[in-house]
This record gives C-alpha cells, structure tokens and sequence, in this order.
C-alpha cells in the first residue's frame, strides 16, 4: 500500500521523463540530427566528468529552490508561480546587506526576508480581497521586474563595471565545493533548504496544517486551522525559499557575484522552478532528484551543442513534453496494463 | 481502450506540433568534411544569433575568417547567463581551440575567470574591457562616434525639414546603452550649430528617447516609436535588438498611411547594416563592426600576432560608421544562396540589384549637403578635432543630457578622458 | 396474459470501480401507470439501482427491458429518450440559471446556434403547471428559491421531457409535511395522466400512504415486491431490516447536572445573507442529551457551526461553563472542551488524502502530547494515539498509514467520534452522526453517545433522523425557519404532535 | 505635447493591442465557463504566432495565415482538452508544459524554417493590411473581426442552447450530464474553442500587428490575457472592456515615459509597471463580486 504510493509518482514521473526523451529523439532525427550521439554528448557532459557533474549540480541549485516555492504553495492548495520576481528580491536583498556587513549569513538572511516579503502582497491580496494567485503573482512578477531593474541601474549601480551591480564582497560569498567549477556552497543550502521544506511540510505543526488546508479548506477550518493563516504561511515560506535562490545565486556563483543589468543572470529561474517541481511531484525530496534532472539537462545541452552541434532550444522542447506528460493521469497504469499483455 | 486511444493521439499531436517545426524548413544539408587546419570557437551571448546585431556581426566575421584561414568554426548558444562560464570552460579545456570568442560584454567576468584557469589559451572578448590579462584581447568600439553621426545625419533631416523633434529608442536600460545615446545627443547637437551656420538660422531640435525595459518584445518599439512619431520626432534611432523591429514598422506603417513610399520620417538601424530590412524607411545604419573586430582577432590569433588587451575601434579604424551600399551589399552576400533568395523574396523585390537601387533612392531622399555634413563631422572625428563623449553610467550620461550645445559636450568628452 | 412491465431489470449487479458491491443481482420490474415504492435502509442499494436505470451508471452485469424490448443506456439522455426519467436526491439544478434555463437545458429547440425561444418554453412550461396545478417562478435564480419548489422545477424539469417513467429519489427527505401533501397531489396528479413513478424512500409511512406496490431492497439484494394494500408498516420493516425493529437503546434514567452550554438569543445569518437563527435561547446540561430535529435546512446547520466557531454570530451569546465563548475560535473551542461531529463527513469531518494517523490528530494536533520541540510532531505519539483510536472504537482499517479514504463510510464516521471523544470535551455537538452509516455502527455510536451522556458529558445531538433524536434525547426541540417551535420531552410527545411541529405548526395541547 | 494627439494614439494603440489579449480573453472565459482552466495562452499566442507566419507564407496568403494560426491553437486546445476533460488530468500543469514547450519550438523552428536566427521579417506580401492607415498606426480588420467575435460569442453564450450547454458544464456539470448533455463533449469544444481564438491572436502577432517573428514574441500577453478574463467576470463583452483598457495603460505607460518632462520626475521602470498595477488594483477592487463558475478546473467525472 504504502510503496505503491511512493512508487506510483516516481514511475509516472520516469515514464514522463522518457517520453519526452523519445519525442526529442524523433525531432532530433527530423532535424538531421543522430539523437544517440546527441544524447551521448548530453550525459557525457553532464555525468560524464567531475567539472560535468559540479556544472549539473549548480544548474540545480537554484531551480531547486524556486521548485520548493511552488511545491510548497501547491501542498498548500495554492498555485504560487511568483518565484521569479522574488528571485530578483533576494538577489537585491544579499547584495545590499552584505555589503553593510560582509558576512554571508546577513546575505543569505537579507534574501530570505526580502523574499519573503515580497511575496505577502499576493498572499494578503488573496486572502482578503480574493484575487486569485496566478493573478497576482503574474503581475507582481512584473513590477518585480522593472522595480529592481531601477534598483540595478540606479543606487546600486557598480561605479567600476556599470554593467552589473556592485559586488558581493569576497567575505560573504560562498565557497566553492570545487575549484575551477560552479558548485559552490549554494548547492548544500539548496539540498538543506528541500530537507528543511519536507520536515516542515510533514514533520511540524504548521506543514500539517499547510498540508490539511491545501487538502480540504473546509475540514481545516473545522479542525481550528485558520486557511488564511496557512496561505499565508505557505506564501511566506514559498518567498523565502526564492528569495534564498536569489541571494545564492549572487553569492555563489562565479564569475560575476552580482546581478547583471537587465537582470541576466538571475532571469528564469522562477518559470524552471515549476517544472521541476512538477516532474518532482511537489515533493521537496523528489524536487531533489528531479532539479538534478534538469541540471542534467541544463548542463548536458552545453556538451550536446558543442559536441553534436545541437541548437540549445533542443532541451527547452524536451523539458516542455516532459511537463505535459506528467499532466497526463494514468500514464503509469497505461504502462502497466499494455506490458501485462 | 478509449483511455489509451486518448494516450496515443495525445503523443501524436505533441510529436506533430514539435517535429512541424523542425522538418517545415526542409532536409540540412549533409556537411562534406573537409581537413581544417584548426578550429575556433564563437560563444554568442543570450541574445543569440537572429539578433540583427552584434551575434550575427560576430558570425559574420568569424565565418569570413574561419573561410579565408581554413578553420572549423564551432558556435556555441547561451540560454542563461549562468551558462557563460561553463561554456567557455568547456571548450577552453578541451584544449582543440586556436581562439575562442567571447561576444558580449555581460561574459568580461567569465572571460576574466576562464582566462585564468587556462592561461594558454587564446581568447577575445567583444564589447568587454579586460584590460590585463595576456592572452584575453578585449575588442571595444567607439559607439559613441558612430551613433553622433547618426546623430548628426538625424538632426539636418529635421532641420532641413523644419521639424524639430528626433527620437531614440532603446532597449532595457543599461550603460552600454549610454554610449549610443550620449553619442547621439552630441550629433544632433552638432547638427543644430552646422545648421545655423549654413542657414543662419536658430533651431533647437528636442530629442525624445524611450528605454522600452525589453529587448524582446518588438510591440513596444512599435508602440514607443508610435508615441515618438505622435510627439513630432522626424528621425528615429533604434538600439534596441528585437524591439527596433517595431519601429521599423511603425514608421513604415507610418508611411504608408501618408501614401509615402520613402521617408521622412525615417529609422536608423543599428550594429549591422540594416537598410536592407525596410527599404525606404531605414535611411541609414549605425555600423558596429563587430565582424572585423573577429575577424581581427582570428587572423592575430592565426598568425602570432596575438596580443593580450584592448583594442579600441572607432571611425578612423573602421570600427564604426554610417552604413554604406558595400556594407549592405556584404551583409547580403555573408547569406547562403537560398536564404538570400528568400529574404529578397521577403522583401518584395526580384534581385539584389533592385533592393540595392532601392535603398540608394532612399537615401536620395536626404539633400547631399546632409551627407557632406555627416562626413565632415566624420572626418573630424577622425582627426580628432571634434571628440564624442562616451558615457558609461548614469552620471555621465545625465551629463549630457544635461549639456547646453555640442561644445560644451566635448568639455565633458575630454574631461573623461584625462581622467 | 400478464401486461408488459413497462420497466423490467433483470439480474443487474453493480461493483464500483473501489470494489464495492453495490447491486448483487436485482431483478425489478415496474407497471405502467403505478407508483411503485423502492424501499430499503440506507446502502440497500436502492439509489443505485435507479441510478443505472436513468442512465448515470452502467450495470456491471444485468439486462434492462423498457416495455419488453431490451436497452441499454451509455448516458442519462438515453433513459431519457425512452422515457425515463429521475429526480436526484441532491438537486441537479444550475444555481445561477433561472428555472425556466434549467428546464429547457437540453432541449431548448431549433438549432445550436439559433436564439432560444424563451417565449414558446415558457407557454409550454404553463400549460405543464396548470395541469399539476402548482406555480414556480420561472425567471428567478433557482439559489434563491426554497428547496421544495426547487424540487418543483426538477419534477417539472424531467415531464417537459415528456418522461412516462418519474423516478424520485427520496423527494420528501427535505421536505415539511405540508409540502409533502402537496408533492402527493402532485404524484397522484401524474399517476392520473398515466405516468408511471417510482418512489424511493425508507420511510414506512409515505410509501405505504402513495404507493401502488412496493419492492424492497437490502444490501444489494432484492427481498421482494408485495402490493401495499396488502402490506403492513410492520411488514415492510422486517423486509427492510431483516428482523423485527428493535432499535430502542438502552437509556437508564439520569438527572442533569449543571448547565454546559447556554445559548442566548442568537441570531446568525446563512450564507445567502437571510437570517438562518433568529433569537433561539437554550442550555443543555452535564449528563444531558439534548436533541434538535427538524427538516434539515431550518437553520440547523448554522446553529451548529455558530456554537462550533465556524461561523460568525450577528447577535447574541453563547456561553460554555459559564464562559463566554461567542466569538472564539475551533481552536478555542476545542480547547476550552467542545467536540464537534460535523454533518459532512467527507468535506469536513475528515481529510480523505490524509492517512488515518493524520486525521486522529485533526483539531488536537497542536496537543502537548503531539507537539515536540520546535513545532515538531511526534509521530510516534500520533501513532500510538491512532492505534488505540482504532482499537478502541473497534475501526476497521487497512493501517494507520493508509488513507482514510481506503475506509468505508461508517468505519471513516467512527473514526471522527473516536477523535472528537478523544478532545476529552465538555460538550459533544454531534450532528447527523448516523447520516450514511451501516446498521453495525450507527448502534455503536449511538450507543456511544449515551454513554458518554451517562458520564456527565454534555451533548447535543442535531438529526434530521426523527427517530434517532427521539430515541436519544433526554430534552429535544423542534427546529423551524431558525426558531424552536417547541423544546418537549420525548416521552411525552406524540409522531403527531412532531410532525406537526416539524411543519411549523405549533400543537394547541 | 498635443493632448489630442496623445487620445488619438493611445485609443488607436489601446485598439491595436487589445486584438490577441481580447481573443484571447474571450476564448478563455468560454473554456472557463464550460470549467476548464488553461494557463497555457502564453506558448499557445507563440506557437501560433509562428506557425502563422509558417502557412501564411506557403500558401501566399495572409487569411491562410490565420487560419493555420488558430488551426495550430486548436490543436494545442484539443491536447489540452484530451488530458483535462477525457483523462480527468490536472488542468494547470499542461498548461505549463506548454508554455515551455512553445519557447523551445519557436527558437528552433525560425531557422529551421527560414534560415536566419532569432527572427524572421513577415513579408508584406502576407501580411493583413490595414483597413484605414493613420499616422498614428493603421487599423486592421482584425480590431473589426476581434469586436464581432466578442459580441457573436457572447451572444452564442448566453443566448443560445449551445452557450446555454457550456455554461451549465462549468456550473453544474452533474446537473447538465443528467439532462443528456455530454458534459466532456462541450467542456472539450470549449477548451477547443478558447485555444483556437488564442491561436487566432497569435497569428495577428506575427502578420498583423508586428510583421515579425522573434523567440519571446508573446512577452507575457497569454498571461495578462487570464488576468483579464478574471477582471472581466467571465463575461466575453467586458473582457473587450478590459483588454482595451490594458492596451490604453500600457500605450500610455510608454508615451507617458517618452514625455521629456515626465522623464525628469519618474523614472522609466516605475512607470512601466502602471499597466500591471493597474490591473491588480481593477481586480483587487471588483474581484468580491465576480465569481468564477462553480466547478472552474474540476474534473467532473461521473460515478
């Protein structure tokens, strides 16, 4: 019983994931491409040395952590897709903190407060004027955007390299895990943050309550949960997981430690995160496996491109087919039933 | 049984959306291998190839010199930034690469990292300073000078005209974008002063700029453009990647409404030459050589000649400059046979020969003293008689926004210098 | 020569997909022009087995004859279009479209696309009404219309669709008596036009006041048919529950003790914004079970989730062991020692995803006991809590881990009584604790509550089961349109004089 | 500044815009009322937008265009509506799938098609002309054909058996599955239906209104065209309303930030975000008493 249920959404999730594969294979073959040697090039890439695997491991870093901000909204009945402007938050939040003071834990902090405020709006909008989520989060991702975008050109513009903002001093940033590689810190805390999000979810009061409002409104209410209280919480903890993407991201990642203009290199990281989520099963375990799945992914189509001479689109359409399938219900059944004949 | 049905159809509608996409543009080509005598590599920024600017500038010169050298020329596509690094670092440790080129000044800090792990391997960074490091060739350009021309050519359309509005439109707002909006201010305000003195008479030409925070969504060009034609502006710069798209079609539109075939108003293009997008609307490109910037750095890198640095180009080392027929005419030849067919096709005419007449009419459409004017500006430049400030931030460029006249701008222009 | 039933079923079983068997081969046959009562207990199967014939559920096994040629029905429009039709317990009304929109659904005429002909439905509709001489208003939102003209619509609903065959399924369960007369009019009405209907019910009286015959069923399986002028209520009942009626419990004498819950003068409103509770004041006592009858929707559901916190008091107090507790909280509530068995067990009374564990927790997880350092739940307390919930109150369930979904009705309802005992409260609020439970465990939990009657727990039973409240109470009140009509002894009152009072009628004795 | 010029070229701009945000809108508001929820208009406006330009092409013929535009959004619809009406699956995570899937196809669809990177120019030849050209932006029939759409879908809503039908599917679907009405058949035409008109405002992107092709061209219209179905309470003419509205805010937005003098005061990011704090605030103030159908994004299922 209890295996089958552990079970079922990790086989639906590998029958998703090779689905998705197979169709790559066939556009892959259309395109005048040998899908073996690209997804040769593609794992040999990413898995296929340690630089592959520290480049897999730190692609996953912060898709780890914008996918507990939807996972942890979804177990909560809410569909909180406003990781990316909090993302962008708590990139501002680290490099202005650490900067007063170099430490890394102001920064990580200062990203987690941020983002965790600004996601209250939505939270409050919901909960007392109804304004459905998807809503606001679309919007408030918007003027996410442009606000820090001010944020970015104007105070915190760096005076020696206009084109990024001023740097997180050397003090406060993350240690790299391996030299001459990506993975820094940030991945460890991104690990912790998806063990943290499941002891909370299962293992505390508040995610049971999170976890019965998501469930049943009405049967939390009656158990003396206030659903409003949870959908807050639930927003507020969705915000600071993002908002930790953001500030590890500056603080962890070599080169730059700062946020480009234009925000390039904090841009995405918020729509990835739902995929992950989703293939992960809004599981912060399974959110584990399935972000390393796309750093995988995300890793190996720089091998895939260099190697085979795959345009880099390529992933996109695989990650896309992948999220569609795992809509599908009874893939996993299906599956079962055609190989009992 | 109705389930699985369901399963299969769904499978086949995704397959079909996808493989539509990929099999539309026919058969590739098989590539005939051929003996290299070395292999270079190109690592475009986010914007990626497509961008009309300085990704398919560098392909442009990187291809030329991957022809005339022999070499294999790996491209290599960025999604995100957090893919520079690993991208440099993967072709640099392979180790095969005579020169690898960075485009773009967002990877100067991946350069900069990379160039250090690897320190034999040859690299060339374009738009990015990277000023000490022996084996990065940071290849720069004097925007400002080429965009005062533009300025310049802008402001005696208007004043020709009588009008007296020009406009700029941009894409997100960010310091490299000043270089090009400074050195327009400072054309047109150049232009005001050489019009008084040929006319005698005072004009006091406004210029509208709108940073449209995208640089992928061409309806805000459009838009944007729309609100500068609607605010007077007779010429419109663009230096904003996708975006200009739009304005190229709102002045064209614009036109069209006036049952014009040729402007003014008109739009400037940027980086390439882009005449060929809208002919009769686009009256001249701001040229960005980034092609003999590569192309430079490739043949350096081939002949040992490679020297770690910046290389700044400007007007008088054609870096930079008002796009010219040869430019167009080379921008159109870089195409492969069957897509410059289509792209002529595209555009409505029969042959290269009847879009190249085109455009000469277009630019028929401006009285010669205006192009005379242009050069002149241009030559004193070059000589260094007349010096384009470039701004880098915020300050500098509020700076001359600020500034009165074209001479109180060079003040500026100099005082950056010596600092 | 026996005439052709109209209606034969032939040997039809049902299993649903979770493997219960709901029909273990039926055979049921109807003739035209009767009204034929389909008698059982609750989960005899009876909804079902009108459900497969109006064309909702498919039959796993089994042959439905329409007179005498043999059909099958893939959807409701095919029982439809032979002439069968059904009126839900539940209603099947589009709350927003108006009455007139919900009728013609369907078949509104002319083409998709054409405009509807509002007018021609409407003399249509007119002609129906005046024949079963009753109105309804056509152009008012159905939501803001009372239930029984809300049934109104559903019956007329089903004849301007010509039906000859009317199935209701339990259609005077939310009704008053008065209504109920005129829903009887109604149906003889029908039977004199020729219409065929079948009456599904459980109460004896009804079915042996309409009916022509009746057939009952139990637990899947057909007992028999008997025409009801020849049948006796005492007759029927020992068809229905397999043995003579024995359901008094055993209640020894007992004096309250100390008021628990006072209730005073509330007013509270439904959530159309009516006043659902207008002014009702009341105490039940320790050692008291103090019950509410009274068709359901006479604001007893917001009486109940006024005391329980669950919604808000407009006016009024309500004071527990002398506390005043009018605006707290569940949490609260459940604190300061009330238990709530609520009405709807499946939306509210437990979270079905949820493992068993996980719900014996629910409104006491945040328990000392529970609770461990840093907001932490101790499991393995929780597990030894569900363990000895589940052997206690003698639940059958797969585990502790498994979800309470993978648990039967009347197994998941002992599962809410064991946790809300287990609050160690005051104050018991139990409404409709037997709703939808087999025989085995509406004993156990009745039994249960006056059990914990017999121990100076105060309770406060609300059912629309007339015969559970009578049973049970030591005081009862009769609740209509948000007031008490009267608060009487069980003993002392006559089914008369209730029911009477369940119509709003108060009795002159 | 002439302030009638500004009314001028805002009300045509806000016109011009509204076309892919109203179709949209409208087509999603008749998914909705049937009760099947679809984030997926963002990579369905792109994928038609592409795909648009595609047949256009081939087949000379802007029209064509269009059709193919909305052929290929019916599609997508027909996909989404096999996995959420037939196989009771989520309604939202199809959507997202889409929304991505569509990114990677038009990246690696323009050179495949057309050999050039990143963008493709549409030719004149297929694109739709405009009915009246004015200096301040044509205006295409499309704006004309966007008005009737709404106006004959609203009409087809809620005058009609057949609107009658779909919206008792997102109301009451038991209710409407009693009466005979196959609850998936219209639930599916509608889900159809909206993707369709979203592929439609797709194809307008691309040889309409811009006349180009590019990876992002959609930047987000899919999304603020669900935000207007909410604003709209799920009514076809007031999502017109609407999605005029947001067209007239964001025009303004960017004409108010080329106004030399507004420049000096506000900073260009804070007035680009007018448009979106515009809409939160319409939603915030009107949400209380629009509701969305009962069963909106439920499966509905008999047994």
């Amino acid at each position: 019983m209890k295996i089958d249920t552990l079970v079922k959404p990790l086989m639906e999730s590998i029958v998703a994931i090779t689905i998705g594969v197979l169709i790559g294979a066939i556009v892959l073959t259309f395109s005048g491409f040998s899908p073996i040697e690209a997804y040769k090039a593609l794992l040999d890439g990413a898995l296929g040395s340690t630089y592959g695997i520290a480049m897999t491991l730190s692609s996953a870093t912060p898709i780890i952590l914008t996918a507990l901000t939807f996972a942890i909204s979804a177990r909560t009945g809410i569909f909180n897709i406003g990781a990316e402007g909090t993302v962008y938050f708590g990139a501002i939040a680290a490099i202005i903190l650490t900067n007063v003071v170099g430490n890394p834990l102001v920064g990580l902090l200062g990203g987690i407060l941020l983002g965790a405020l600004w996601s209250l709006p939505a939270a409050f909008l919901k909960v007392y004027r109804g304004v459905h989520e998807v809503i606001s989060t679309i919007m408030f991702n918007w003027i996410a955007f442009y606000t820090v975008l001010y944020f970015v050109l104007g105070p915190l513009a760096n005076p020696n390299d206009p084109n990024k903002t001023i740097e997180i001093p050397t003090s406060a940033r993350l240690p790299l895990l391996m030299k001459g590689s990506e993975l820094s810190w940030a991945f460890i805390i991104a690990i912790l943050a998806a063990v943290i999000s499941y002891y909370i979810l299962w293992h505390t009061v508040l995610g049971y309550e999170l976890r019965a409002s998501g469930y049943n409104e009405r049967a939390a209410r009656y158990a003396g949960i206030n659903p409003k209280r949870a959908i807050i919480w639930s927003f507020i903890l969705g915000g600071l997981m993002s908002g930790l993407a953001g500030a590890t991201e500056v603080m962890g990642r070599p080169p730059s430690y700062a946020i480009s203009q234009g925000m390039a290199n904090i841009h995405g990281y918020g729509f990835d995160g739902i995929g992950v989520s989703l293939v992960g099963r809004n599981h912060p375990i399974g959110i584990i496996f399935s972000g390393i799945f796309f750093g995988i992914l995300k890793a190996g189509a720089t091998a895939m491109q260099i190697e085979a001479g795959v345009p880099l689109e390529m992933v996109k359409v695989v990650q896309g087919i992948i999220v569609v399938a795992v809509a599908v219900p009874g893939l996993w059944d299906l599956i079962k039933k055609v190989v009992r004949r | 049984m109705k389930k699985s049905m369901f399963a299969l159809f769904l499978i086949g509608v995704l397959a079909f959306s996808v493989v539509a996409s990929g099999c539309i543009g026919g058969e590739k080509e098989t590539e005939t291998k051929t003996e290299y005598a070395g292999k270079i590599a190109i690592v475009y920024d986010v914007g990626g190839r497509g961008d009309l600017s300085f990704n398919d500038m560098a392909y442009l010169g990187a291809s030329k010199a991957a022809k005339d050298f022999n070499l294999e020329l790996k491209e290599v596509q960025s999604k995100q930034e957090s893919d520079y690094l690993p991208n440099l670092r993967s072709l640099a440790k392979s180790g095969e690469y005579t020169i690898i080129i960075a485009v773009g000044f967002m990877m100067t800090d991946a350069i900069k990292q990379v160039a250090d792990e690897f320190p034999d391997q040859k690299f060339a960074i374009i738009d990015g300073y990277v000023p000490d490091k022996p084996n990065v060739m940071s290849i720069l350009f004097k925007e400002n000078e080429g965009s005062a021309l533009i300025g310049a050519l802008a402001g005696l359309i208007a004043a020709n005209d009588g009008k007296d509005t020009v406009g700029v439109v941009l894409g997100i707002e960010i310091p490299v974008l000043y270089k090009f909006e400074g050195g327009y201010r400072f054309g047109v305000a150049w232009a005001e002063d050489y019009y008084k003195q040929k006319e005698g008479k005072d004009v006091d030409i406004q210029i509208l700029y709108t940073y449209t925070g995208s640089f992928t969504d061409p309806a805000k060009g459009k838009t944007a453009a729309q609100a500068q034609l609607g605010q007077g502006a007779w010429v419109i710069y663009q230096v904003a990647g996708a975006v200009g798209l739009g304005v190229f079609d709102a002045i064209s539109e614009y036109l069209q409404s006036q049952g014009k075939e040729f402007g003014p108003p008109f739009a400037v293009g940027v980086d390439s030459a882009q005449d060929w997008i809208k002919p009769g609307v686009i009256i001249a490109s701001m040229m960005k050589r980034v092609d003999v910037g590569v192309y430079k750095a490739v043949e350096a890198a081939v002949k040992g000649t490679f020297k770690g640095g910046i290389v700044e180009l400007g007007l008088a080392d054609g870096g930079v400059g008002v796009s010219t027929i040869e430019d167009i005419k080379e921008m159109l030849e870089s195409l492969p046979e069957d897509v410059r067919a289509k792209k002529l096709e595209e555009i409505g005419v029969a042959s290269e020969e009847e879009l190249l007449k085109k455009i000469e009419e277009t630019r028929k459409q401006v009285p010669d003293w205006v192009w005379d004017a242009v050069k002149e500006l241009e030559e004193k430049i070059k000589s260094g008689e007349v010096k384009v400030p470039k701004a880098f931030n915020k300050d500098e460029i509020e700076a001359i926004r600020k500034a009165k006249d074209w001479k109180e701008m060079m003040k500026l222009a100099e005082e950056w210098e010596s600092e | 020569m026996e005439e052709v039933p109209i209606i034969k079923m032939k040997g039809i079983v049902k299993i649903y997909s979770d493997g219960t068997k709901a029909l273990k081969g039926v055979d049921f046959s109807v003739k035209k022009g009767e009204i034929h009562g389909l008698l059982g207990e609750n989960g005899a199967g009876k909804t079902t087995l009108m459900k497969i014939l109006s064309g909702m559920l498919h039959p796993t096994e089994g042959k439905i004859y329409v007179n005498g040629s043999e059909v099958t029905f893939k959807s409701p429009a095919d029982a439809l279009a032979k002439g069968i039709g059904m009126v839900h317990q539940h209603f099947t009304l589009v709350d927003v479209f108006d009455a007139l929109h919900n009728i013609i659904l369907g078949m509104e005429g002319h083409g998709a696309f054409s405009k509807i002909d509002v007018e021609r439905a409407k003399e249509k509709l007119q002609k129906l009404m005046d024949e079963l001489n009753f109105q309804v208003p056509l152009e008012v939102p159905v939501e803001n219309l009372p239930v029984g003209v809300q049934q109104r619509i559903e019956i007329l609903k089903m004849l301007y669709r010509d039906v000859d065959v009317l199935i209701l399924d339990e259609p005077t369960a939310v009704l008053t008596p008065i209504e109920v007369k005129e829903l009887f009019d109604v149906l003889r009405t029908l039977k004199n036009q020729g219409k065929t209907i079948i009456f599904i019910s459980h109460k004896l009286r009804e079915v042996m006041e309409i009916t022509d015959r009746v057939t009952v069923l139990r637990k899947g399986e057909l007992i028999g048919t008997v025409n009801t002028s020849e049948a006796t209520p005492q007759l029927l009942a020992r068809m229905m529950v397999g043995r003579d009626v024995v359901l008094r419990v055993e209640k020894p004498p007992k004096v309250p003790g100390e008021p628990i819950l006072k209730v005073e003068d509330l007013w509270v409103k439904g959530d159309r914004g009516e006043d659902a509770v207008k002014g009702l004041s009341f105490e039940v006592r320790a050692g008291e079970i103090f019950g509410i009858a009274g068709v359901e929707g006479n604001g007893q559901t917001e009486l109940i989730e006024a005391i329980t916190g669950l919604r808000k008091v407009e006016k009024g107090k309500i004071i527990l062991n002398g506390k005043v507790i009018t605006t707290k909280s569940p949490k609260d509530l459940y604190n300061l020692g009330v238990a709530h068995i609520p009405e709807d067990r499946i939306n509210m009374g437990l979270i079905l995803e949820m493992s068993v564990a996980e719900n014996t927790i629910l409104g006491l997880h945040w328990r000392e006991k529970f609770v461990g350092p840093l907001n932490s739940i101790r499991w393995k307390n929780v597990k030894e809590h569900a363990k000895r919930l589940v052997e206690n109150f003698e639940i059958v369930a797969p585990g502790v881990d498994s979800p309470a979904k993978s648990l039967s009705g009347g197994n998941q309802q002992k599962l809410i009584v064991a946790r809300e005992v287990s609050k160690e409260p005051l104050l018991i609020v139990a409404s409709q604790p037997t709703r939808g439970v087999d025989v085995a465990s509406t004993e156990y939990i009745r039994n249960y509550l006056i059990k914990l009657r017999n121990e100076d727990k105060a309770v406060l039973l609300v059912s629309a089961d007339l015969d559970e409240v009578l049973q049970l109470s030591d005081r009862m009140a009769i609740m209509y349109e948000g007031q008490f009509v009267g608060i009487v002894k069980p003993e002392e009152v006559t089914e008369e004089q209730i029911g009477l009072m369940m119509g709003g009628i108060k009795d002159e004795n | 500044m002439n302030a009638l010029d500004m009314i001028i070229f805002n009300l045509i701009g806000a016109f011009t815009a509204m076309v892919p945000l109203v179709l949209t809108s409208v087509g999603a508001v008749v998914s909705e009322r049937a009760g099947v929820v679809n984030i997926g208009y963002e990579g369905i406006l792109l994928m038609s937008a592409f795909f648009g330009a595609v047949f256009a092409e081939i087949s000379g013929s802007p029209w064509i265009g269009l059709l193919g535009g909305a052929f290929v959004g019916m599609l997508l619809g027909m996909l989404h509506g096999a996995i959420t009406v037939y196989l009771k699956g989520d309604h939202i995570i199809p959507g997202i799938g889409i929304n991505l899937l569509a990114l990677g196809v038009v990246a690696f669809g323009i050179p495949a098609v057309w050999g050039t990177a990143g963008q493709h120019q549409v030719p004149s030849t297929v694109r739709i002309s405009p009915i009246i050209n004015t200096s301040y932006g044509g205006i295409s029939p499309m704006i004309l054909i966007t008005i009737i759409i709404t106006f004959l879908t609203h009409w087809v809503l809620f005058r009609t058996p057949l609107g009658l039908r779909i919206r008792s599917c997102g109301e009451n679907p038991e209710a409407a599955d009693s009466l005979g009405i196959s609850v998936e058949k219209y639930r599916f035409l509608a889900t159809v239906y909206g993707a369709t008109l979203a592929g439609l405002g797709g194809a307008y992107l691309s040889l309409d209104w811009l006349g180009t092709i590019t990876k992002e061209l959609s930047s987000g219209r899919g999304f603020i065209a669900l935000a207007n179905m909410v604003f709209s309470g799920w009514n076809p003419i007031r999502a017109l309303i609407g999605g005029f509205l947001f067209g007239f805010f964001d025009n303004l937005s960017i004409w108010v930030s080329t106004n030399p003098g507004v420049q000096k005061i506000i900073p260009w990011q804070f007035v680009a975000t007018l448009p979106y704090l515009v809409t939160i605030i319409i939603v915030a103030g009107i949400i209380g008493r629009a509701r969305p159908p009962k069963w909106d994004g439920k499966p509905y299922k008999r047994e």
